[in-house]
């Protein structure tokens, strides 16, 4: 096989991290290769040098034997590079045809072509079997969609090597079916896959060579097939990482959070939830499972008071917080790890030490009669940072400059601290390397153990069997059934998930029952 | 200048102009340019303060004070309540008013009956106009700038009492396109005549005249240069003398600070025609009015009250 | 007497929103970019004030209006040198401009005619309707014999933003930058040479909408004569949700509002004047009040973007 | 020591260059219209700073800039764009002559304290209006604000010809402006304090414009309150998660901006104008204020030393004009420093080039010492 891609030497300095050091990396033409390590280790700084954003401090880039310079993307482009980022690249208010032909528009002497650049998009979502509506806006679409626009993107520019930056830390287990297939597809067709991921069960599965960064620098690179999860996790963390959870079997306490009959609007004024009625007790976890998209986000918001209700209860410990406002809900017992950092759990531009208050700083001992202690903020900062291994420089630096595996832990720590009746965790381990996820499996283990009620809200089935006692399965709004973790099977949530009961009746029938 | 020459290169005016501030088509530049005509004669030195908002006025006092002037210039009434009060903080200091008075010793306020003035230039309106209707843009209800309407309105009303005066106040001294679709606003309504006392935004009245063919009427200095065609004609108002003479008063030592009108009788107003488009019958006719206020057969109206008061006097 | 006065108000309020769409305009296509223009006053100013000095150096007033509209430019480039290069504070340099623009041309009135204030009437002016065959419709003819060349630019100027930024490739790049750079960046389109094209086209619509109020209205440069009119257009185009059309529709709500004050003073109505002048500003709130929605600008407007360091 | 004077001049060096570019450009303006630039500076620092009574003059110019420099500071640290200062100043100038004119019976502590409460409320309400038009109807508050701003200049006016004039209320002769604030309402004016001020017009609201600053820093951070209003400001929705009202915070943001504003309308009128004038434009203060909020970084702190670089130029200017050279050479100075201020990264890369030869030359030199 030919070497598509050669990095030779690459070093990255930025003002204090030498975020790439000295890296060689290769591709092979139609391979998957598995850029693996934990966060912050260097893996998208050496995509970003690749694809042209960044310059490198210094090291060579062959593509297809020929030394390159790339300087842009639009150079990397046309190379045949494409890439689909860790944050996605999409214009929100664009359609998804906007979005796929931005940069390259088809037109017609000068005037910009929408229904060519719709049948552009029609043509190469069919040749690769990714299926999208062209004239779906981006705002309205689910993440799944939204990649599969971003890997269209790249396709559209006629990428011979796809560079995706953890592409599965937002898929269902479904989506990342999907995607292991299209990306067969896609090197069967000759095309060069390179693939960031955090996970590494769909290392195995589906890549062909890994190579292990760890703090800048290469640790190895191996076949996959030689290889197994263990070996490589050692190899990323550099010490031994335990697989198996310690759960003990409990008995679940008294109702903490009750929900009845709860029915939510989305922001368009769509029913997202549907008359849910679920119970969380202390001293279980109960978790939500389910595609992106069926009524998870609009749930847990309601829930929290972060948007209004339509209709039903919801009480915690029983007191009525149905529809009541953020800080009440907080107040009566909630703690929330949000399923978006950067928007709704971090002020990335404050410090971490006012980050770790927010939420209880208006509380003793922070502040007393509206006025703020310093003092007490700053140990109790240092003190979480410390308890939960956060790596940055000190306190006082932004939330913003910290890496996303450590932004999550400060959001964690800080709901910890909490030590709530009621812990409302959204994807709480989107993003982090498997010694950050260890972690907090741990903790939300550690807190049902202390009889403390937990909601989890996770897309993914390994997290989700893992960790709950119950498992209730969202789809389109509806709870599709409850079932007990030790009870379930991967397969039999993959069914509910898609709209099948627990019985195997599908949700309409059940629906048509219910009505008649 | 007079007969005898007076120097003045030993003594320094002040002129501290209000918010309008040089170049404001009025009574500032009118002012600046009594000044100048003093440095000409007398040889006076001088310099000019501009007030960027009312709240300058009294530092700008306190700071030509400092400076050392002989005589300080301040041009506008809006000077009133802020000179009352220096003007007992500084007894020695020197002042002239322009357009309103102070009760002190050492303040000459400098008013003007702009209302007799404007009654002319409002019969000439009234004569001129051949739809019976004639129009009034002012800058700011300010009351001295309603002396300019009433005191037109009452001319227009003495010499057409059918004639029917559109009235409209732009809010602004400076906006010219403001002023200029107030003038065609009246001028589609049927205005053929329309007078301003609104700095600025008489220019773009004037303008409006000049392209749509009807007259304006200039003021505080005679505009006819900037549309001989149309503009009628201008009420003027002399604060350029009124200040030269001040200066005056005070290089000969005998500036008193007694208040002095300028009025009709004394040439301080008037109605001026340097393009000569008022026919010769109308300002025969203006002439006559003007007779009458010099002879102070009545009195002309100079606010709401004394204008609804007004009875138009036998000819 | 009904159908004049219905068009006097109508051709009032399109003389008085034609300032305000080109400088609403200007605005559409700067913060459509990502770079907010707080400085449409100042470039307006600037406008007026080149376009008269050329004017009368050349005695041609459309030389003048060219000219407005290059130190609209030229304004403009300090703005988006400061707003895009350089990644300084857009409300900053827009304010500096602002005061910037008042003060030169205040001072350079000083220097070249030795007067403040207003200049002397410029030689030639664009004030009467340049097609004279639309004023032989019947009924119409009133209408178009009240309008200005500036009106028809305007106007057109409305649909060419509107086709540029909406069925344009370069359009589509605009807006992608406008909304998200690093997106547009990494699809390889240059971020900033589209904020530089998009903040000079700003200039010179501005630059453009100054020599509506000196050329096309009075003839002359006045201090103060743009009078907050910079402000207004930003508000408009806010108010009209950074659409051209929207835009167009909202300066002309705010244009007819004004010329209402305006009519209701010739009919004499009988209210203090200072109420009557505040027609147009309780009206626009009013109407946003009633109007449902959020006014959504661009989201990358205002932000300055950072090019990786490479 | 060293590493003191250091940080200082970290933080203070932008906007010390930009001043010296500002002074520079001001300078060739100068020497263009025939003046000496040397002499106009004479000038204008003899006049602001040189004397004791000069300097006064830069406080009275200080006061409702520092105010609406920290109206505009707050609604900045909220995420808002409050271009309304101007109208919350105007309202609240009028509201303070009518309190305090018609309160004149009052003790007067009584009566001061009621009249800049007044100021801050009036301000604080006009404000407060586009605060709640954006919290509950989300309308954009640079629309609101500029709107409000015209609303207030007219709705002032009115009020100063009709019901607040003293000719209609005492058959006076005609006068542009409001009744005057009596006596017993007026501020104490430095000079009756310390002789020293000689002719100056400073006055006590200096000083309470500076408490303000420092109440509102305290405000801004150390308060669960200023928290909360930068927390919306830097992430609205962030500050929703945490319990952190938006819409309260927007509100009340707006109502603090404009009651500073307000403040400051008040404290001018009883301090220094003592009535309010009929007048076709708005006052200015509140776009100077943005200026003096953005060059102090929005830190009330920050805004003292920016207000008092503005005022200074403000003050100068008279000096200046006394020495014949046009008040715009200020103008151009000030936007000329702004410009600079706006591009500091031009200044940041300047300096650091310059500081780069500098290094080496220190090295030179090291290295030639060995
Ligand atoms: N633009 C930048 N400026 C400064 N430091 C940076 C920059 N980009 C990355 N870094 C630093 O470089 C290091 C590597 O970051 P990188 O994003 O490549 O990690 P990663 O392997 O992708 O991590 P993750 O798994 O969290 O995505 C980190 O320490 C990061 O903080
Ligand atoms: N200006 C900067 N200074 C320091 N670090 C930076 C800077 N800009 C970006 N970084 C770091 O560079 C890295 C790349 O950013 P990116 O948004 O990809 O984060 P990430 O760690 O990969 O996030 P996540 O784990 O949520 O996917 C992050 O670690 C971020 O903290
Ligand atoms: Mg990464
Ligand atoms: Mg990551």
């Amino acid at each position: 096989m030919s070497r598509v891609v050669e990095m030779k030497q690459i070093t990255k300095v930025f003002p204090g991290t030498v975020a790439n050091d000295h890296i060689d990396f290769d591709v092979e033409r139609g391979e998957i290769h598995v850029l693996l390590g934990e966060n912050g280790a260097g893996k998208t700084t050496l995509m970003n040098i690749l694809y042209g954003l960044y310059k490198p401090t210094s090291g060579d880039i062959y593509i297809d034997g020929v030394k390159e310079e790339i300087r842009s993307p639009n150079d990397a482009i046309a190379l045949g590079i494409g890439m689909v980022h860790q944050h996605f690249m999409l214009v929100e208010n664009f359609t998804v045809a906007e979005n796929i032909v931005l940069g390259n528009e088809p037109s017609t002497r000068g005037i910009l072509d929408m229904e060519a650049a719709r049948a552009a998009v029609r043509d190469v979502s069919d040749r690769f079997g990714l299926a999208v509506d062209p004239d779906a806006r981006i705002e309205d679409i689910s993440v799944g969609l939204a990649q599969r626009v971003e890997i269209l993107k790249a396709l559209y520019r006629g990428a011979e090597i796809l560079i995706m930056d953890e592409p599965t830390a937002v898929l269902t287990p479904q989506e990342i079916d999907d995607l292991g297939t299209i990306l067969k597809n896609l090197t069967r067709e000759g095309k060069s896959i390179i693939l960031i991921t955090h996970k590494l069960k769909e290392v195995l599965e589906m890549s062909d060579r890994t190579t292990i960064l760890r703090r800048g620098a290469v640790v190895g690179t191996v076949r996959t097939s030689d290889t197994t999860a263990d070996e490589l996790a050692e190899m990323m963390v550099g010490r031994q990482v335990s697989f198996s959870s310690d759960k003990q079997e409990k008995q679940a306490g008294n109702v903490i959070l009750h929900v009845d009959k709860l029915t939510v609007k989305d922001h368009r004024g769509i029913e997202a939830v549907r008359q849910v009625s679920f119970d969380v007790r202390e001293g279980e976890i109960l978790a939500i499972a389910g595609v992106d998209g069926n009524g998870q986000k609009e749930l847990v918001e309601a829930l929290t008071g972060l948007i209004a209700t339509e209709s039903g209860r919801v009480t915690l410990c029983g007191c009525d917080i149905t529809g009541k406002d953020p800080r009440t809900v907080i107040e009566a017992g909630t703690g929330h790890i949000p399923e978006d950092r950067h928007k709704r759990g971090l002020v990335l531009q404050s410090s971490l030490f006012e980050n770790l208050i927010l939420g209880y700083h208006y509380k003793p001992p922070f502040a007393k009669h509206g006025r703020m202690d310093p003092v007490k903020i700053v140990e109790h900062g240092n003190r979480l940072i410390e308890e939960f291994d956060v790596r940055t420089p000190s306190g006082s630096v932004t939330a913003g400059s910290l890496s996303g595996g450590n932004q999550q832990k400060v959001i964690v720590a800080r709901e910890f601290y909490k030590d709530p009746p009621l812990l409302i965790a959204s994807q709480p381990t989107r993003g982090l390397d498997v010694g950050a996820i260890e972690f907090v499996h741990k903790r939300l283990l550690e807190l049902r153990d202390s009889n403390k009620a937990v909601l989890l809200v996770s897309l993914e089935l390994d997290e989700v069997m893992k960790l709950a006692d119950r498992i209730a399965v969202i789809y389109q709004g509806r709870i599709v059934g409850i079932v007990d973790a030790a009870d379930a099977t991967e397969r039999m949530l993959g069914l509910m998930m898609a709209g099948g009961s627990p019985e195997g009746r599908t949700a309409a029938d059940r629906t048509e029952g219910e009505s008649a | 200048g007079g007969g005898q020459t007076l120097d003045g290169s030993a003594k320094k005016v002040v002129m501290i102009t209000d918010t309008g501030g040089l170049g404001d088509e009025s009574f500032n530049d009118l002012a600046y340019e009594g000044i100048l005509r003093a440095a000409e004669d007398f040889g006076i030195q001088y310099s000019v303060l501009e007030s960027a908002t009312a709240d300058d006025y009294a530092p700008n006092i306190a700071a030509a004070v400092e400076e050392g002037a002989d005589l300080i210039v301040c041009v506008g009434f809006l000077f009133e309540g802020v000179l009352a009060e220096m003007a007992v903080q500084y007894p020695d200091q020197l002042f002239a008013l322009v357009d309103a008075q102070v009760d002190a010793p050492n303040v000459a306020g400098l008013t003007f009956s702009e209302e007799e003035g404007s009654f002319l230039v409002g019969v000439a309106a009234g004569l001129m106009t051949e739809t019976d209707k004639v129009g009034y843009i002012g800058g700011m209800q300010f009351p001295v700038i309603e002396k300019f309407q009433y005191g037109y309105q009452a001319g227009v009303k003495a010499a057409n009492p059918d004639a029917q005066v559109f009235v409209a106040y732009t809010q602004s001294f400076d906006d010219s396109a403001a002023g200029k679709e107030n003038a065609l606003a009246q001028h589609n309504q049927g205005a053929d005549v329309i007078y301003h006392a609104a700095g600025g935004c008489g220019i773009g009245l004037i303008q409006a005249a000049d392209e749509q063919g009807f007259w304006a009427i200039g003021v505080d200095q005679d505009q006819s240069s900037l549309a001989p065609d149309h503009v009628l004609c201008s009420m003027i108002k002399r604060v350029d003398v009124a200040v030269y003479d001040a200066i005056k008063l005070v290089l000969e030592d005998s500036f008193t600070g007694n208040d002095i009108k300028y009025a009709l009788s004394a040439d301080g107003v008037g109605i001026s025609d340097n393009a000569g488009n008022v026919p010769e019958d109308i300002m025969e006719q203006v002439e006559a009015w003007k007779a009458k206020i010099v002879a102070g057969d009545f009195a002309v109206p100079y606010d709401l009250d004394t204008f609804e008061a007004f009875e138009v006097p036998e000819m | 007497m009904t159908t004049a006065i219905f068009i006097s108000l109508l051709t009032s309020a399109i003389r008085l929103a034609t300032p305000l769409l080109l400088a609403a305009l200007a605005g559409v296509y700067s913060e459509r970019s990502g770079v907010v223009n707080i400085a449409l006053e100042g470039i307006m100013i600037a406008g007026a004030f080149f376009s008269i000095w050329f004017t009368h150096l050349t005695g041609s007033a459309w030389i003048g209006v060219g000219a407005g509209i290059v130190f609209g430019v030229f304004t403009s480039a300090i703005l988006a040198a400061i707003a895009i290069n350089l990644k300084g504070n857009q409300v900053i340099a827009g304010t500096a401009i602002n005061l910037l623009m008042t003060a030169l041309t205040a001072f350079l009135l000083e220097i070249i005619w030795h007067r403040s204030g207003s200049t002397p009437t410029a030689p030639a002016m664009l004030t009467t309707n340049p097609l004279k065959f639309l004023e032989g419709i019947p009924l119409l003819g009133t209408f178009f014999k009240q309008l200005t060349p500036f009106v028809y630019m305007a106007f057109i100027m409305v649909f060419v933003a509107y086709f540029t930024l909406w069925k344009t490739p370069w359009g589509l790049h605009v807006r992608a930058v406008g909304e998200h750079p690093r997106a547009a960046e990494t699809v390889g389109i240059d971020v900033y040479k589209t904020r530089w094209v998009c903040v000079l086209i700003s200039g010179a619509l501005a630059g453009l909408a100054g020599a509506t109020l000196s050329v096309g209205t009075v003839g002359l440069f006045r201090e103060g004569m743009v009078a907050g009119k910079g402000f207004i257009a930003l508000a408009a185009l806010v108010f009209g949700k950074w659409h051209p059309v929207k835009t167009m529709l909202a300066c002309l709500f705010f244009g007819l509002c004004s010329a209402a004050n305006i009519l209701a003073q010739s009919f004499g109505v009988n209210a203090p004047t200072e109420f009557l002048a505040m027609i147009p500003y309780i009206a626009t709130i009013l109407v946003l009040i009633g109007i449902v929605g959020k006014a959504q600008g661009p989201k990358a407007s205002g932000e300055p973007y950072e090019k990786d360091e490479k | 020591m060293k590493e003191k004077f250091t940080y200082v001049w970290s933080v203070i060096r932008l906007p010390v260059i930009a001043v010296v570019f500002g002074f520079l450009t001001g300078a060739v303006c100068i020497a263009v219209t025939g003046n000496n630039p040397v002499v106009a500076y004479i000038a204008l620092f003899r006049g602001s700073l040189a004397s004791i009574p000069g300097f006064g003059e830069t406080m009275y110019k200080i006061t409702p800039i520092l105010f609406t420099g920290l109206a505009a500071a707050i609604s900045f640290r909220c995420g808002l764009f409050n271009i309304g200062a101007e109208g919350q100043y105007v309202v609240a100038s009028v509201a303070a002559i009518a309190i305090s004119w018609f309160g004149q019976g009052l003790p007067r502590i009584f009566l001061l304290a009621l009249i800049l409460t007044a100021g801050f409320c009036a301000g604080g309400l006009w404000g407060g209006i586009a605060g709640f038009l954006k919290a509950k109807r989300g309308i954009n508050e640079v629309i609101s604000t500029i709107m409000l701003n015209w609303i207030a200049l007219y709705l002032a006016n009115y009020l100063v010809r009709i019901p607040l004039s003293p000719n209609v209320r005492a058959g006076l002769s005609p006068a542009g402006h409001s009744v005057v604030v009596p006596e017993v309402a007026k501020l104490t004016k430095l000079k009756a304090i310390v002789p020293a001020f000689g002719y100056s017009s400073a006055h006590t609201g200096i000083f309470i414009a500076l408490i303000s600053a420092v109440v509102m820093w305290y405000i801004l951070f150390k308060t669960t309150v200023g928290y909360e209003i930068r927390t919306v400001g830097l992430n609205a929705q962030a500050a929703e998660y945490g319990g952190i009202s938006k819409a309260k915070n927007t509100m009340l943001a707006m109502f603090l901006s404009g009651g500073l504003a307000g403040l400051g309308g008040a404290v001018q009128i009883i301090g220094l104008v003592y009535m309010v004038n009929q007048s076709p434009m708005l006052p200015g203060y509140g776009f100077t204020g943005l200026s003096v909020a953005l060059v102090g970084n929005s830190h009330p702190l920050g805004c003292i030393p920016s207000a008092l670089l503005f005022g200074i130029l403000e003050n100068g200017s008279r000096q200046m004009q006394l020495a014949g050279i046009p008040s715009e050479i200020t103008s151009i100075i000030s936007g000329v420093i702004l410009v600079f201020i706006a591009g500091s990264l031009v200044i940041k890369l300047a300096g650091d080039r310059i500081k780069a030869k500098w290094g080496k030359r220190a090295m030179r030199t090291e290295q030639e010492g060995l």
